[in-house]
């Protein structure tokens, strides 16, 4: 992972919207007295939520008041998780997974059609500004390879055809429901699920 | 004791120590980079792997804790593949660029290397760059060199009390930095380039100026304020090249602050190196003989009640007893030292000294300031206080507001009815105090310059010699003076005051009363020139040289022997470390010739003569390097009157508070960077 | 040899802990108390924490996290009266080692079993507050899993006086923000408190000091969702089911070249070969074409065939072929695939999720990966192999977690199994070669211009 | 043996062998050479005058790191630097003082970017001694004079250092 660029235009100001400031005032609790800190997680995702999927440097400003901590651990944080986006990613933020497991399954074509698809070099914003893709390791779908996924859901079970259907429905701004693409039921065996469970059974 | 054999090698240590300290107690030395003394165990350079009996895996011996029966080898072939195999993966991001780096030569990573590291290099890929960060005018950064060792920001964190820094990023792609890069705001911000084990934060003002190698190294003692922080002056030629920490664990530990490192640059400009006399009020360039005439034939047709004499902030005691010596010798009576009237007792030596002591304060479980900020007025021992308040969370007490003091602490109240209520045990302060069993009270200049100074100090002092804590065990009453030469002028008796009035001189020099001023080194007392004619002595072309009539050039600290006593009553010795400018002259030479000329004798004979008499009129003196034996007198000095005021902290501008760090480029670079930072932080 | 294999006798589907594992049979409150999920929790509880500890000592349980250290033993490393400060247990669901996703289907279709094991063993470890830490990714498992913990609370399962115990308990869900190393245990708690996920340095261990400086047992999902059903059925059901010390069920991810790449729950110990061939339908082109299996996931050296047909699947006997069960990960990679560069993108991962605290890992990782890369391209030369073994050696053992080994053991997997395939490719003069004449690196950038 | 001599005498075989050792040594090459006009083979390691080197682009190689001024068993060597606007660490000066120089040569081999070196000239005699004192401008010049000479001997070097 390359050290995370800060964004070169960055909002002047940020604050919580109120239902978000409810939001953190909840989280907060669930930490002990004192202990203030440990809600900077937390708080990081509320406000990348807040500003369309990234977060400027305002907020971690924001956030370090709001939490008594300095500004530069929460810079830390933010810089070391790569989950916080700290430049603008497109409205649906294709994370493709190309670690071994989904590599040995042609990972490299589902890297392929968003290259011809979204943007010729990942983190740059699609020509029509909805889109944005990155490389990411390992997503945690190992036995559902390749899969990707888009802003919090997991596509899971593609190839090449169904990629390029998934990120046309993108384009179109009408994304696809998230799940296998291959018409599998979570992680189960494909073909004989239910004979081994008849053999089991019997 | 429990033991550890070391090596095959028994030896006893003490509970709590790591198995690092333990090898270096057998004699064994251990290779290290991320572990400092004074800093928290990071443990992740791995250079100090051991290995431990019944271990598969080498160890950190900077973070086990040593127990007793432990088997530690440290010279086996298993500890030297580890440390030869860390040794090349710190190297093989580490730039071969030596020869440019200022760190060259007393570099941690390259005697290591030495010792430690292969003979040629087998990374063959691309090695890393990073840009360098900025850090402010004193810390030159080279961020490619780092290492993450990350004691400089553990150092930010923990001692200065600014967690300005961090490691932002992850993995190899992680970068030391300041928030956006600004630049650090600590007084002891400097002490990381001391702290960092190789060239990637090095000092600005010294960038390129000499190789390490090449420079006379005299290990002497700091005058900028009254801590006199043991420090090292490295010169070149003349040229004062940089200042350095020397380890003193009653003092400065191993830090000083950034005037004492940076103030040097100052000690090579506007320097007076001949002697000046004022004709048609210009300064003309004059000659001993001459200068000496004019100020003698002066002195003798001045009546002696009207010759004042006054002795600035950074005089070693050999030139105040010199010059007392003069002065009693021709008959002048009104001389002081103070730059402000704040109220003293000499009486006794516990009254005007920091009694608990610098290292007193760690044991302390509860501080009270009074009218002081630490933070500038001694920046060494706020650092004490700070360390006290990190390891034992003490609660800190002020009356008066300090501003930031890189701890928190409860501001009891702004008047001087809050500290009477104190005194009285009215308030919840008093209770908290009383209940504690080492508590001290730090009393500043600014508060003892208030009208009713003399009713702070005396009652506070009685308030506790009430409750026992002014004792032979404990001496919670501490007295935070500013200046170097203070204390020592007091013992010399260098001023003159009466029970009734502490502020004769003050009086006088304000109401114009005397006709003739001879000032040494006075270039921060505050009065406006009227018709006095003023002889100045000293080293810098500063305020006090730009209102003289003659001028007579002396020696700065670093370039004359002297004696200081700190503020705890520690007595140090300067030491000449270069010599003076031009024809400048030691002090006690100048009074000699002037006392030649007055009175056909000369003071000393010789300076061994002078020092000896100098330790003579020291008060409880002891020895050199140790405290003050003093002693505990219940004596009956007046309360004084109270007055209802607010406890104003006088702000001292921190990087401009004398005539040295005035002339000095560095320190006003610092201090612009600062009111810069100072104007962003309310901007936004 | 096939058809013997064949013989043996698969788990039994009444032994499975995880009934629901592809949601047959649905994941709510509802539907899990159907399957005997909070039966008789107050009764378990009421047998008191000797009893839970013994219990689970006995059953031989271990971490399913990866490094298999016994349960019951790690239990009882916690003080046994809480002092003052309070305990804690962290359940640890930042599942991001390649190659494993069982905890992902805990949390989605048996998130019951995880809050009732969590009950007990925070009980049992005195605790009364719990955090999960999910990893960020696992957005829509872990609003299922507070789903689940609300649908809890609401029957009192949980919370104060949780089931009638007398016990109270709280869960938090705390999610991640994409890093591996927030894996390691201690790495987790310094995220869990709002800091960059650093492991710290060992001694002293959470158990005494953890979270907030706290008592604190960290476990893997998968290894306090069982606790519950072996609580209710014994110990000693538990324990005969696969070999000693190497007790019970796991759940075996299987993926990579493999016909059906599955989840599926098994005996430990089951043979590796079984597990490829009957649960997920084959290697692609037929066990023939077999090139080398990760066991597993990515940490875990891989195996090659000949040791793939009779290696058994538990912590001990791969330790003996020199790998490891890990988190029981199993990728299967055939012989179409280039095994180097396989495990060049794995010395990538690891090169990315190094969190640079530590020398070795930090210069090391990248390092590797960078010869990895070119020995793919034939870049490389025999020297550099050499070196890369030598690079392996010298980031295993010296850094401060387990990460180090994690990076390392794949690499020196690869080189013992298949050092010459690597040769094979590896003849040509490195490019940097060329660069060698200009004596020395200071001011070169003089000499481009 | 008396007779032997005799016949020696007689013969004047010593003197017909002067004749024939002159003869052949007639034939064969010169030994000496025609000093100021023709010079000898000098060795690529053969220490001599001092230069200071350039890289080809023109800029200075020394970057001041007074390796050779420390390493100078005759402390023949003075050094002064600054840095450069543009952050570059270079001398302001460089002097040798050509009379208390052994010519032994380290500071050649201390010197991490070949930048001083000895280079084959040998003839720098002068009249005065203030002309040995060599500055940073001379050093130079005499770089630029020499540098094919020098970079050749370098390269020659090279396999040996």
């Amino acid at each position: 992972m390359s050290l995370k660029k800060v964004h070169d235009k960055q909002p002047e100001t940020f604050e919580f919207t109120k239902e978000n400031l409810e939001l953190a005032n909840n989280i907060l609790k669930k930490y002990p007295e004192g202990r203030k800190k440990s809600a900077v997680m937390p708080l990081l995702y509320l406000a990348q939520n807040q500003n369309d999927n990234w977060i400027p440097l305002a907020a971690l400003k924001y956030i370090g008041k709001f939490l008594s901590m300095p500004y530069v651990n929460v810079y830390e944080v933010a810089t070391f998780y790569t989950m916080y986006n700290l430049a603008p990613v497109g409205k649906y933020f294709v994370q493709v997974c190309t670690t071994s497991p989904c590599l040995l399954r042609g990972a490299n074509e589902i890297v392929k059609v968003c290259q011809d698809k979204i943007s010729e070099n990942k983190e740059t914003i699609s020509k029509n500004g909805l889109c944005s893709w990155t490389e990411v390791e390992c997503l945690g779908a190992c036995v559902n390879a390749p899969m990707i996924q888009i802003n919090n859901d997991y596509y899971e079970d593609l190839d090449k055809n169904s990629m390029e259907k998934i990120v046309d429905s993108l384009t179109e701004n009408k994304p696809l429901k998230p799940g296998s693409y291959r018409g599998r039921k979570s992680s189960a065996p494909e073909k004989n699920e239910n004979k081994i469970n008849g053999t089991n059974n019997a | 004791m429990p033991k550890i054999i070391i090596n095959d090698k028994e030896i006893e240590f003490e509970n709590g120590m790591t198995v690092l300290q333990a090898c270096e107690l057998a004699g064994f030395e251990i290779p290290r980079f991320c572990y400092h003394e004074r800093l928290s165990i990071a443990g992740n350079c791995r250079m100090c792997l051991v290995e431990m009996e019944k271990s598969p895996k080498p160890i950190a011996s900077c973070a086990m804790p040593a127990t007793d029966g432990m088997n530690i080898k440290t010279n086996t072939s298993m500890v030297e593949k580890a440390r030869k195999g860390v040794m090349e993966f710190l190297l093989a991001n580490h730039p071969l660029d030596c020869p440019v780096c200022d760190q060259g030569g007393e570099c941690d990573l390259q005697d290591q290397s030495l010792y430690y590291g292969f003979d040629k290099s087998r990374f063959k890929e691309n090695k890393r760059e990073v840009k360098d960060k900025y850090m402010g005018p004193l810390i030159k950064t080279i961020m490619t060199r780092c290492i993450h060792c990350t004691r400089c920001v553990r150092f930010a964190t923990e001692v200065g009390g600014v967690t300005e820094l961090g490691a932002i990023g992850r993995g190899e792609n992680m970068e030391i930095t300041t928030y956006l890069e600004k630049s650090m705001e600590s007084e002891l911000s400097a002490n990381v380039i001391d702290l960092c084990p190789v060239g990637a934060l090095t000092s600005k003002p010294y960038a390129f100026e000499a190789r390490p190698w090449e420079l006379k190294k005299t290990e002497t003692i700091d005058v900028m304020d009254s801590v006199g922080s043991n420090i090292r002056v490295d010169t070149y030629g003349w040229e004062v090249k940089r200042i350095l920490p020397r380890l003193n664990n009653n003092i400065n530990e191993e830090w000083i602050s950034d005037k004492t490192r940076y103030a040097c640059d100052g000690l090579l400009k506007q320097r007076l190196d001949k002697p000046y006399k004022r004709e048609n009020g210009k300064l003309v360039e004059s000659t001993w003989d001459e200068i000496i005439n004019i100020v003698c034939s002066k002195i003798k047709e001045t009546e002696k009640n009207l010759v004042a004499a006054h002795v600035g902030d950074m005089q070693s005691m050999e030139t105040i007893n010199s010059f007392k010596s003069l002065l009693d010798s021709i008959g002048v009576n009104n001389y002081d030292f103070r730059e402000k009237p704040f109220y003293i007792n000499p009486e006794n030596k516990i009254n005007y000294i920091f009694n608990t002591s610098i290292k007193g304060i760690e044991e302390s479980d509860c501080i009270v300031l009074v009218g002081s900020n630490p933070r500038h007025e001694a920046t060494m021992v706020n650092a004490r206080i700070r360390k006290n308040f990190v390891n034992k969370k003490t609660s800190i007490l002020s009356f008066g507001n300090p501003g930031d003091l890189t701890y928190d602490y409860t501001i009891v109240g702004n008047t001087t009815e809050d500290i009477k209520k104190f005194v009285n045990k009215q308030n919840k302060a008093s209770e908290i105090f009383l209940k504690s069993k080492k508590p001290i009270i730090i009393i500043g200049e600014s508060a003892l310059e208030l009208e009713s100074g003399q009713f702070i100090l005396e009652s506070i002092k009685k308030f506790l010699l009430d409750n026992n804590f002014i004792n032979e065990k404990w001496n919670a009453f501490n007295i935070l003076i500013q200046n170097a030469s203070s204390i020592g002028a007091i013992d010399i008796g260098f001023l003159k005051i009466s029970k009734k009035n502490n502020f004769e001189f003050f009086n006088k020099l304000n109401n114009h009363q005397f006709s003739l001023l001879y000032l040494v080194g006075s270039d921060n007392l505050d009065f406006t020139k009227k018709d006095e004619f003023i002889i100045y002595q000293g080293s810098h072309g500063d305020r006090t040289a730009q209102i003289a009539d003659i001028i007579l050039p002396s020696p700065a600290f670093t370039e004359q022997n002297g004696l200081f006593i700190n503020l705890e009553g520690r007595l140090q010795k300067s030491i000449k470390s270069t010599y003076p400018p031009g024809v400048a002259k030691e002090d006690w030479r100048i009074f000699n010739l002037i006392s030649r000329h007055l009175n056909n004798q000369d003071l000393f004979k010789n300076f061994k003569e002078l020092r000896d008499n100098t330790l003579k009129k020291i008060k409880d003196h002891s020895d050199f390097d140790v405290l003050p034996k003093t002693k505990i007198s219940q004596e009956n000095s007046e309360i004084g009157s109270f007055t209802n005021e607010s406890v104003l902290i006088k702000a001292i501008d921190y990087y401009f508070s004398n005539s040295i760090a005035r002339s000095s480029k560095t320190m006003s670079d610092c201090r612009a960077a600062r009111s810069k930072n100072l104007k962003n932080q309310t901007g936004t | 040899m096939k058809t013997k294999l064949m013989e043996q006798i698969m788990l039994k589907e009444e032994d499975k802990i995880f009934k629901n594992l592809y949601n047959n049979l649905g994941w709510t409150l509802e539907e899990s108390l159907k399957r005997s999920d909070w039966s008789n929790t107050k009764d378990i509880i009421s047998k008191g924490r000797e009893w839970i500890i013994n219990e689970i000592k006995t059953s031989e349980l271990r971490g399913r996290g990866g490094a298999g250290f016994p349960t019951g033993v790690k239990w009882s490393f916690a003080p046994k009266k809480v002092g003052s400060r309070p305990h804690y247990l962290v359940i640890n669901a930042d599942e991001s080692e390649p190659g494993t996703c069982k905890d992902r289907d805990i949390m989605r279709f048996e998130p019951q079993k995880l809050i009732e094991g969590c009950l007990i063993t925070s009980f049992a470890v005195n605790a009364h507050t719990c955090y999960i830490y999910i990893r960020g990714e696992y957005f829509n498992e872990g609003r299922r899993l507070q789903k689940a913990i609300d649908e809890a609370y609401e029957k009192k399962f949980i919370g104060k006086n949780a089931c009638n115990s007398g016990w109270d308990l709280d869960i938090h869900i705390h999610f991640g923000a994409g890093a591996y190393i927030c894996g390691e245990e201690t790495a987790l708690l310094e995220s869990l408190e709002g800091n960059k996920g650093q492991p710290r340095l060992k001694p002293p261990f959470p158990a005494l000091v953890g979270l907030y400086g706290c008592p604190t047992i960290v476990n893997n999902v998968e290894t306090i969702a069982v606790v519950p059903t072996i609580l209710r059925k014994g110990a000693k059901w538990f324990a005969s089911i696969g070999r000693p010390k190497n007790t019970g069920t796991k759940i075996f991810c299987i993926s990579g070249n493999v016909n059906n790449p599955c989840n599926v729950e098994e005996e430990m110990g089951i043979s590796l070969k079984e597990l490829v061939e009957k649960h997920a339908g084959g290697v692609t082109g037929g066990w023939k074409n077999l090139q080398a299996i990760i066991p597993g996931g990515s940490s875990m050296p891989l195996i090659p065939k000949e040791t793939c047909e009779t290696i058994k699947m538990d912590f001990d006997s791969l330790i003996a072929a020199k790998s490891g069960l890990g988190t029981a990960g199993v990728v299967v990679i055939n012989k179409d695939q280039d095994i180097v560069k396989c495990m060049a993108r794995i010395a990538k991962f690891y090169k990315h999720e190094s969190c640079g605290q530590c020398t070795p890992c930090r210069e090391g990782s990248g390092w590797m990966w960078r010869i990895l890369e070119r020995t793919a391209k034939g870049e490389a030369t025999f020297k550099d192999i050499d070196l890369l073994s030598d690079v392996t050696k010298q980031i295993e053992g010296h850094t401060i977690c387990a990460f180090g080994e994690g990076s390392a053991w794949p690499v020196q997997g690869l080189l013992r199994h298949f050092r010459k395939e690597i040769d094979k490719r590896c003849f040509s003069e490195p490019l940097i070669k060329k660069k060698r004449d200009i004596p020395y690196l200071v001011d070169q950038h003089l000499l481009e211009k | 043996m008396k007779l032997n001599r005799f016949f020696k005498i007689i013969f004047l075989s010593e003197f017909v062998k002067a004749i024939i050792i002159a003869i052949k040594e007639i034939l064969k090459k010169k030994k000496t050479i025609n000093y100021p006009f023709e010079k000898g083979k000098i060795s690529p390691r053969f220490r001599g005058e001092h230069a200071l080197r350039r890289y080809p682009n023109g800029e200075e190689r020394c970057i001041a790191c007074k390796l050779c001024e420390a390493v100078c068993p005759a402390q023949a060597i003075t050094i002064e630097n600054e840095e450069r606007p543009d952050g570059s660490r270079k001398t302001t000066r460089y002097d040798i003082d050509m009379i208390k120089c052994i010519y032994c040569g380290l500071c050649e081999e201390s010197c991490p970017v070949d930048a001083i070196v000895q280079g084959p000239n040998f003839e720098f005699s002068t009249e005065t001694r203030e002309e040995l004192y060599y500055n940073k401008e001379k050093l130079l010049e005499n770089g630029d004079r020499w540098e094919s000479v020098l970079a050749e001997n370098i390269k020659l070097d090279k396999p040996y250092r």
